[in-house]
C-alpha cells in the first residue's frame, strides 16, 4: 500500500485548506458561534459548489465517488478549523445511508443534500455511545401499510436542523441483536417528533428527539436488515471524525510549540525549559502516532481490508492521544489555555465531542482486547 | 491529642447534622449540587456564608478570639464529614483562608477591625490580584505600579485570573513599589477598600466551561490610601509568602474528593456497561475507581498526618506536594466523571446549571456537573503556582552528595 | 490518632539502623549472597538478642508485646538494608501463626524461633498470589489419628532452611469457601515432603514444596477455622512488608537524588536538567504518599479499625508506587543503574517481590473499587 | 510499489516457512523462545547466522551486491513475520546492521573485501566501543584517546556497555584524537580488528537480570594499525550519525512486541484470574492488553508509513520518534508480561535459562522470560541514546513562531 496523498488529494486538501483559511479564521467562527446561527450558510455552499459534499458518494447518486482518503484529506482541515458545518451529520452519516439505499425516496432526498439545499441527520444514538449498532432498541411496530416508531434518540448532530432524519429503528427482535434493523427517513415536522435542542461543548448544533407514535409510510423505509450498512456507514464516519481529530490534534501541536517559543516567564521562553520541551515532544510523537493510524487505516479502508479491531484501534487511539494532546496544549498555555478566547480549549473539547461519539477509546481498547483473547482461544 | 470522649465527638456529630439538615435554603442546596469548581456559585456561596456566620460556624480554623470556633481537630473533620455528605457549597476560600488569616497574624489592630467581622459575614469579597498576562508561574517579574503621591499610591497596569472581581468589592494585590535590587524585592502587598476606584477596570473573562469565573482587572492611575497597606513597603513578597502557608496548609482537600468519587460511584448504579450489566458492576470501572479511591485515600491519610503534626510536617516542600497531589487528584476524578457521564457531558448546559433557573437537566445529576467539572480542573495545575513551578520546588527539597 | 513515633519505638529503629549501618553495607550483603548462604546467622543472632525477634508476640508467649508500629519501626531499615533474613517468613508469618494457637507444640516451637535457634515457614501461597486465604485448597483429609497432606505449595520463603513448616491445609470445602482451613506443623524431613528450593529475585532464599501423602498426628494441627488467623496474620504481614517497601523506596529516592546531584553529562550536575529534578520531584511526591499510606495504616491496625479495603489500599498503594520509585531510580542512574553491581536494581527487586506477594497493586486495587461499589449498591 | 503479484508473495511466504521449519536446529529454536532481551543468547544466534547465510538469508536489507537478498519490502515483511512466529533469535544487530551498512556506505574496498562476507557468516562479532564511564547521554565528551604514531594510534581509556565485548573478535569504536574546537570535532571512528590487543582488558559487567550482557573495556597503551579509521581523523562524530541512521531506520521493530503480545496471550489462557475464570476472559485484563496492543499496531502502522516512504519519512526528528516509541512500548509489553506471570516471575532461574541446560523451568514458558525480560528492557530508554535526548532532539524539529 501507498501511505502519500495524490496530486488530486493534495489539490483538494489545498482548496479546503485556502478556503478556511479565507472564510473561517477562529475569530469568525467564534462570531458566528455567538450569533446563534448552526452553521454558516456560505461555508455550506461553497463546500457543495466545490464538490466537497458530493465527494464521498458513487457517481451514479450524483457524487463523485471519492475514497476514503480523499474523504480524510478534507476532514483534517475541517478538524484544523473546528468546522461545525454538519459534513459528518448530514453527508457521511445520513447521507450515507441515503446513498445505499435503493429506495426513489432516499435517491431523491440525497441530491438535495448533495446540492447544500437541504440536510438530514443520522438518528441513531441511543445514549449507549458505542459503535455497535446492534444496541439500537427504539421500536418499529409494523402498522397499516407502514410502522409506528416509538423511542428516544440522543446527541442527533444537527437534529433540530435537519430537512429530514435518517432514524435507525428496530422492526423485531431486541438489542443487541444485529437482525431486525431498519432504516427509515421521517420529517422531523411531523406529528409525535420531539425535538429538544442544544449545543455541544465543541459548539455544533444537536438534539435529543423522542417519537411518539411517529407514523412512517413504508415507502420510507430505504434500508431493512440495516445492521451492515449501519456499520459501514459508522466506520467510515469515525475515519472521518478521526480525521478531524488529527486535524485538531496538529492545529494544538503547532499552536502551543508556537507559543512556547514566545511566552516567556524567568525570562526565557519557556520552550527552553525542558518541562515543556519534552512535553512538546510528547505532543509530536502522539500526533505522529494518530497520523500515522488514521493515514494507515484509511489506505486499509480503501482496500477494502479494514475489520472492526481496526476501527477500533484507531478510534481508540486517536480518542486517548487527542486527550493527551489537548491536556497537554492547555497545560502549556497556563492561565490563557483556560479561556474561551482562545481557540486551545475548543480544539481539546472538539477532540473530547469526537472521543465520545461512537463508542470512547476505554470502549474500543477493551474491544481490541477482547477480540484478541477470543481469536487466540 | 483530643479531650473529648467518644460521646462527646458524637454528640457533636448530632449537633451538626442537624443544623446542616435545616439551615440551608434549598438554593444554596441546589448550589451545592451545581458546583463545578473550587468555586461554588458566587451568590448562593454568600448567602450560605452568612447563615453559618450567624451560627458562629463560618471560620472553624480561625483563632477563637476572632470569631473562630475553638473546635478540636476531630470536631473540625466531623464537621467537614458532615459538610461533605450533603453536597454543600464550598465558602470562597479568597476572604476566609486568605485575608483573613493573614490579617490576623500580620494586620493592624485598625485592618483588623474593619475587615474582620465582614470577611466572617461575607459581606465583603476579596478578589486576589497577583497574576499579570506577563507574570503567571514567574509572580515576582510583576510590572502592575504603585507610586507614592501623599498619602496615597498612583496604580497603573494589570492583573488577570482575578476570581469573581467582577463580584467583588475588594481586592488585595501584590504592587511593584520599586526596582531596584532582585525582583523579589520591591514588592508591596495592599489590601484595596473598593473595586471600582475612578480608573478600575474588570473585564469578566470567559473560561472553557463557559462560566467568567476569573477577570482581568486593569489600572490607570487608580489613587488609593497607602493606609492600606499590609507589612512595610517593598516588604510584600515576604507577606504573600506567609500567606500562602494559609492558602496551602488551609484544610484538608481529600473530603471533596471522596465525596465525588461517591457521587461517581452512586450514578455508576444507574449506567449500564456498554459490555453488559451495570457500569458499577464492571471490573475495569471498579479497577480504575479503586485505584483513584486509593490515591485519594492517600491524600486523605496524608493530610491526617500533617494535622496530627507527624514529623514530616517540618518538610520545607509540605505545600508543594499537597498542591501537587491535590490539583492532579482533583483533575483525574474529574476524568472519571466524565467517563462515566460519556455522551450525555457532551451537551452545554449553563441554563441548567444555573442555580434557581428551574431548567431540568438532560441527563442524570453528574451529567450535568462532569464536563464543566473536568473544563474547570484543568486550572488547578496552573493556578497557586503551575505544578511545574512545585516540582521545582520538591526538587530543592531533595538531598544533595 | 497519632502518626508520630514515640521515643521508645525511635530508639528502636536508630538502633536496628545502626546494627545495619555497622554489619549490612551493600557490599557485605552482596557477598553473604555470592557465598550461597540463605542469609546471616550473626545478624539473625543479633536480631535475636536486641528482642527484635520476639517484638511481634505477646509477653505470655515468651515475646515483648510490640504494637505494629514497632515492628514498622524495624521493618524499615530492614528495607533500606535490603535484609534477606527471613524476618517476614519464620516471624511474622510462621511465628504469629505459632503465637496464635494455643496448641503446647506450636508455643515450644515459637520459643525456639524467638530465640533465633530455628526458623519456620509458613507455607500457605498456591500461586495465586492474592491476599484471601480462602484460596487454599491443599487437602488435609482425616485419617486415623491425624490428617494427610496431598498438594502443593509455592513460593515458601525460608522453605527450603526452616525446622517447622507451618502449613495452612483444607479439610473441608473447596476454594474460595472461608470454612475448612487448619494450620498444621510440619517437619520439612518428613516423609513424602518434596522441597525445590530456588533464590527469588531479590535476594532471598523460596522453595516450591510438595505435599505427597504426608501423615501428620491430630496434635500437630495447631489451628482449625483458620481463615480469621490467618487474615489477620496475613494482613500484618503486609503491613511489614510495606513497611520494608517504603524503607527501599526511601533509600531509592536519597541514593539517587545523591546521584543527580554528583553525575555530570553536559557538564553540569544532571539534577539541573529539569526532567530529571521533575522526575525526582515525582520520586518524592511517591515516597511521601507511600509513607503516609503506611504509618496510617500502621495506626489504624494498632487502633483496631484496619478493615480489608485499608490493607488493599495500603498494598495497593506501595506496589504501585514503589515501582515508579524503583523505575525512576533505574532511568536516573542510567547504564549504571542497570548493573548488578549497584544497589538500585536490588531495591527495585525488593520492591517487585513485595508487589507479588499476597496480591498486586492491580489485584488490590481492584478489591477497593470491588467493594466500594458493592457497599454503596 | 511492487511488481509481485499476490500468487508470487505466496508462494515465496511458502518457501520461507518451509525453510525456517526445517533449517534451524533445536538449540536455536530454544535460544530463541528464550530470548529476554533485543540481544539473543551469543552463541546460539551466531550458530543461526551461519545458517541463514549459507542459505543467503542472513541480511535480507542489505544490497545485493554485497550478500543481501533483492527482496521487496513486501517480501521483507512477509521474512519478518514467519520469523517471528516462529520464535526464532534475533541476530546480533552490530555487525549486520551497524558496521555492515556503514562499510558499505563509507569503508574502502580493502575493508569491505576484508569484513563483509564474515560479518556476513557470523564469524566475526563487532562490539561497540562508543560510552565511557563519564560519556553516555553526553557521548561527544568522550575522553578515550588515540595518539599517532607511525602507522599506528595508541589508545588509553576505557569503553563501557560495550554489549558482548567479552564474546566478540572485533571492535568498532569513537576515541578522541583531537581535544580541539567543539567536542564534537576530534572524534575518529576506528575499527578494531581483534579484542585482545595487548594492553585490552574486558570486564564484564552482570545486568540486573543476572547476565553479563554488556562490559567494561580498558585501554591501557594499546597499538593498533590506523588502516582500521573509517573516514577521516576527527571527523567521527559525522561518520556515527551516518552510522545511527542504519541503525534507528533498520528493520521493523513492532513484530517482536506484537509476537510477546501473542505469548502473553496464550499464557493468559492458562491463567486463572484471582477474581474468578480464566485471565483471558478477565474485562481488566482485555482492557489492558487491548491499549497496549493498539499502540504496538500504531508502532507497526508508523513503521511501514515510513518503510512505504510517506511524507514523514522527510521529519529530522523521526529516528528519536521512533527510538521512544519503540523503546517504551517494549518496556511496557514486559510489565504486562510481569503481570501475567505475578508470583511466579519472581524466581530466579538463570540454569533453565541456559540454552541446552535440560533445566526445567518451574513456571510456564512465560514465566520463565517474564522477569528477565522486565528487568532486561529497562535499559532500552537508555541506551543508544536515553529517551531524555531523544525528547530533546524531537522538540528541536517543532515550529516556532
Amino acid at each position: 500500500m501507498d501511505f502519500s496523498q495524490t496530486d488530486e488529494q493534495k489539490m483538494l486538501q489545498e482548496s479546503v485548506k485556502r478556503l478556511l483559511e479565507r472564510s473561517y479564521d477562529f475569530e469568525t467562527r467564534q462570531k458566528m458561534l455567538q450569533s446563534g446561527r448552526p452553521w454558516s450558510p456560505e461555508i455550506w455552499q461553497a463546500l457543495a459548489e466545490m464538490g466537497i459534499l458530493g465527494l464521498p458518494f458513487a457517481e451514479e447518486v450524483g457524487g463523485f465517488g471519492g475514497a476514503m482518503a480523499d474523504v480524510v484529506a478534507v476532514a483534517e482541515p475541517f478538524g484544523a478549523h473546528l468546522l461545525i458545518e454538519p459534513y459528518v451529520s448530514s453527508i457521511l452519516l445520513a447521507g450515507s445511508c441515503l446513498g445505499q439505499s435503493d429506495s426513489p425516496a432516499a435517491q431523491a432526498q440525497l441530491s438535495k443534500i448533495i446540492t447544500g439545499e437541504q440536510t438530514a441527520a443520522f438518528t441513531h444514538e441511543e445514549g449507549k455511545g458505542t459503535a455497535d449498532p446492534a444496541f439500537v432498541s427504539l421500536a418499529a411496530t409494523e402498522a397499516a401499510g407502514g410502522f409506528t416508531l416509538s423511542g428516544e434518540k440522543r446527541m442527533v448532530l444537527g437534529g433540530a436542523q435537519a430537512d429530514t432524519l435518517v432514524v435507525s429503528a428496530r422492526t423485531r427482535g431486541t438489542a443487541p441483536d444485529k437482525d431486525g434493523l431498519s432504516l427509515f427517513m421521517v420529517d422531523p415536522k411531523q406529528q409525535g417528533v420531539s425535538i429538544r435542542s442544544f449545543i455541544t461543548i465543541d459548539g455544533r448544533h444537536a438534539a435529543h428527539i423522542t417519537f411518539d407514535g411517529v407514523q412512517i409510510p413504508s415507502e420510507r423505509r430505504i434500508a431493512d436488515d440495516a445492521h451492515s450498512v449501519l456499520q459501514t456507514v459508522i466506520s467510515r464516519a469515525i475515519v472521518a471524525l478521526c480525521a478531524e481529530a488529527v486535524g485538531a490534534m496538529g492545529a494544538l501541536l503547532g499552536l502551543t510549540s508556537e507559543y512556547a517559543s514566545t511566552r516567556k516567564q524567568f525570562g526565557t521562553p519557556i520552550a527552553t525549559f525542558q518541562t515543556i520541551s519534552h512535553r512538546l515532544a510528547d505532543m509530536k510523537i502522539a500526533y505522529v502516532k494518530a497520523r500515522s493510524c488514521l493515514l494507515y487505516t484509511t489506505a486499509l479502508m480503501d482496500a477494502g481490508q479494514a475489520g472492526a479491531q481496526d476501527i477500533s484501534i484507531l478510534k481508540g487511539q486517536i480518542g486517548a492521544l487527542g486527550r493527551d494532546i489537548g491536556e497537554a496544549a492547555i497545560q502549556t498555555h497556563g492561565g490563557v489555555g483556560m479561556t474561551d478566547e482562545v481557540s486551545i480549549g475548543h480544539f481539546h473539547k472538539r477532540i473530547l465531542t469526537i472521543n465520545a461519539l461512537f463508542g470512547d477509546s476505554e470502549y474500543h481498547f477493551r474491544a481490541v482486547g477482547k477480540s484478541l483473547a477470543t481469536v487466540d482461544a | 491529642m483530643t479531650t473529648q470522649t467518644k460521646e462527646e465527638l458524637d454528640a457533636f456529630r448530632e449537633e451538626v447534622a442537624a443544623y446542616l439538615d435545616t439551615a440551608p435554603t434549598d438554593a444554596i442546596r441546589e448550589a451545592g449540587r451545581k458546583t463545578t469548581s473550587a468555586f461554588a456559585p458566587f451568590e448562593q456561596g454568600a448567602a450560605w456564608q452568612a447563615i453559618l456566620n450567624e451560627k458562629g460556624w463560618a471560620a472553624p480554623d480561625w483563632p477563637e478570639e476572632y470569631g473562630g470556633t475553638g473546635w478540636s481537630a476531630e470536631q473540625r473533620t466531623i464537621f467537614e464529614e458532615e459538610y461533605r455528605k450533603r453536597d454543600l457549597p464550598p465558602l470562597l476560600p479568597n476572604s476566609l483562608k486568605m485575608v483573613g488569616p493573614l490579617l490576623i497574624d500580620l494586620g493592624t489592630e485598625e485592618q483588623k477591625a474593619k475587615y474582620l467581622p465582614r470577611i466572617l459575614s461575607g459581606e465583603d469579597y476579596w478578589t486576589q490580584g497577583y497574576s499579570e498576562p506577563n507574570s503567571g508561574s514567574d509572580l515576582a517579574s510583576l510590572k502592575c505600579s504603585a507610586v507614592a503621591d501623599g498619602d496615597d499610591y498612583i496604580i497603573n497596569g494589570s492583573k488577570i485570573w482575578t476570581t469573581f472581581a467582577h463580584k467583588s468589592n475588594r481586592m488585595f494585590m501584590l504592587v511593584r513599589t520599586s526596582s531596584e535590587g532582585k525582583k523579589q524585592q520591591g514588592i508591596t502587598f495592599l489590601l484595596l477598600d473598593r473595586t471600582d476606584f475612578p480608573g478600575m477596570d474588570i473585564r469578566p473573562i470567559k473560561g472553557l466551561d463557559g462560566h467568567a469565573e476569573f477577570c482581568e482587572v486593569f489600572f490607570d492611575n487608580v489613587r488609593v490610601p497607602q493606609s492600606g497597606r499590609v507589612g512595610a513597603e517593598n516588604e510584600g513578597w515576604s507577606v504573600a509568602k506567609h500567606l500562602l502557608k494559609h492558602e496551602r496548609n488551609g484544610s484538608a482537600n481529600s473530603p471533596v474528593l471522596v465525596r465525588y468519587l461517591k457521587r461517581i460511584t452512586e450514578a455508576a448504579q444507574d449506567e449500564t456497561s456498554p459490555f453488559g450489566g451495570k457500569l458499577c458492576d464492571d471490573p475495569v470501572f471498579q479497577r480504575d475507581l479503586g485505584a483513584l479511591y486509593a490515591d485519594v485515600a492517600t491524600l486523605a491519610q496524608f493530610e491526617w498526618l500533617i494535622m496530627s503534626g507527624q514529623e514530616m510536617v517540618n518538610d520545607p516542600a509540605l505545600p508543594s506536594i499537597a498542591k501537587t497531589m491535590n490539583s492532579e487528584l482533583i483533575q483525574r476524578v474529574s476524568v472519571m466523571m466524565t467517563r462515566v457521564s460519556g455522551l450525555e457531558g457532551l451537551s452545554m448546559q449553563l441554563d441548567a446549571l444555573a442555580v434557581g433557573s428551574g431548567v431540568d437537566p438532560m441527563g442524570s445529576e453528574l451529567d450535568l456537573i462532569s464536563m464543566p467539572f473536568y473544563l474547570n480542573s484543568r486550572a488547578t495545575t496552573i493556578y497557586a503556582g503551575t505544578n511545574e513551578v512545585q516540582r521545582d520546588l520538591i526538587a530543592r527539597s531533595l538531598p544533595i552528595a
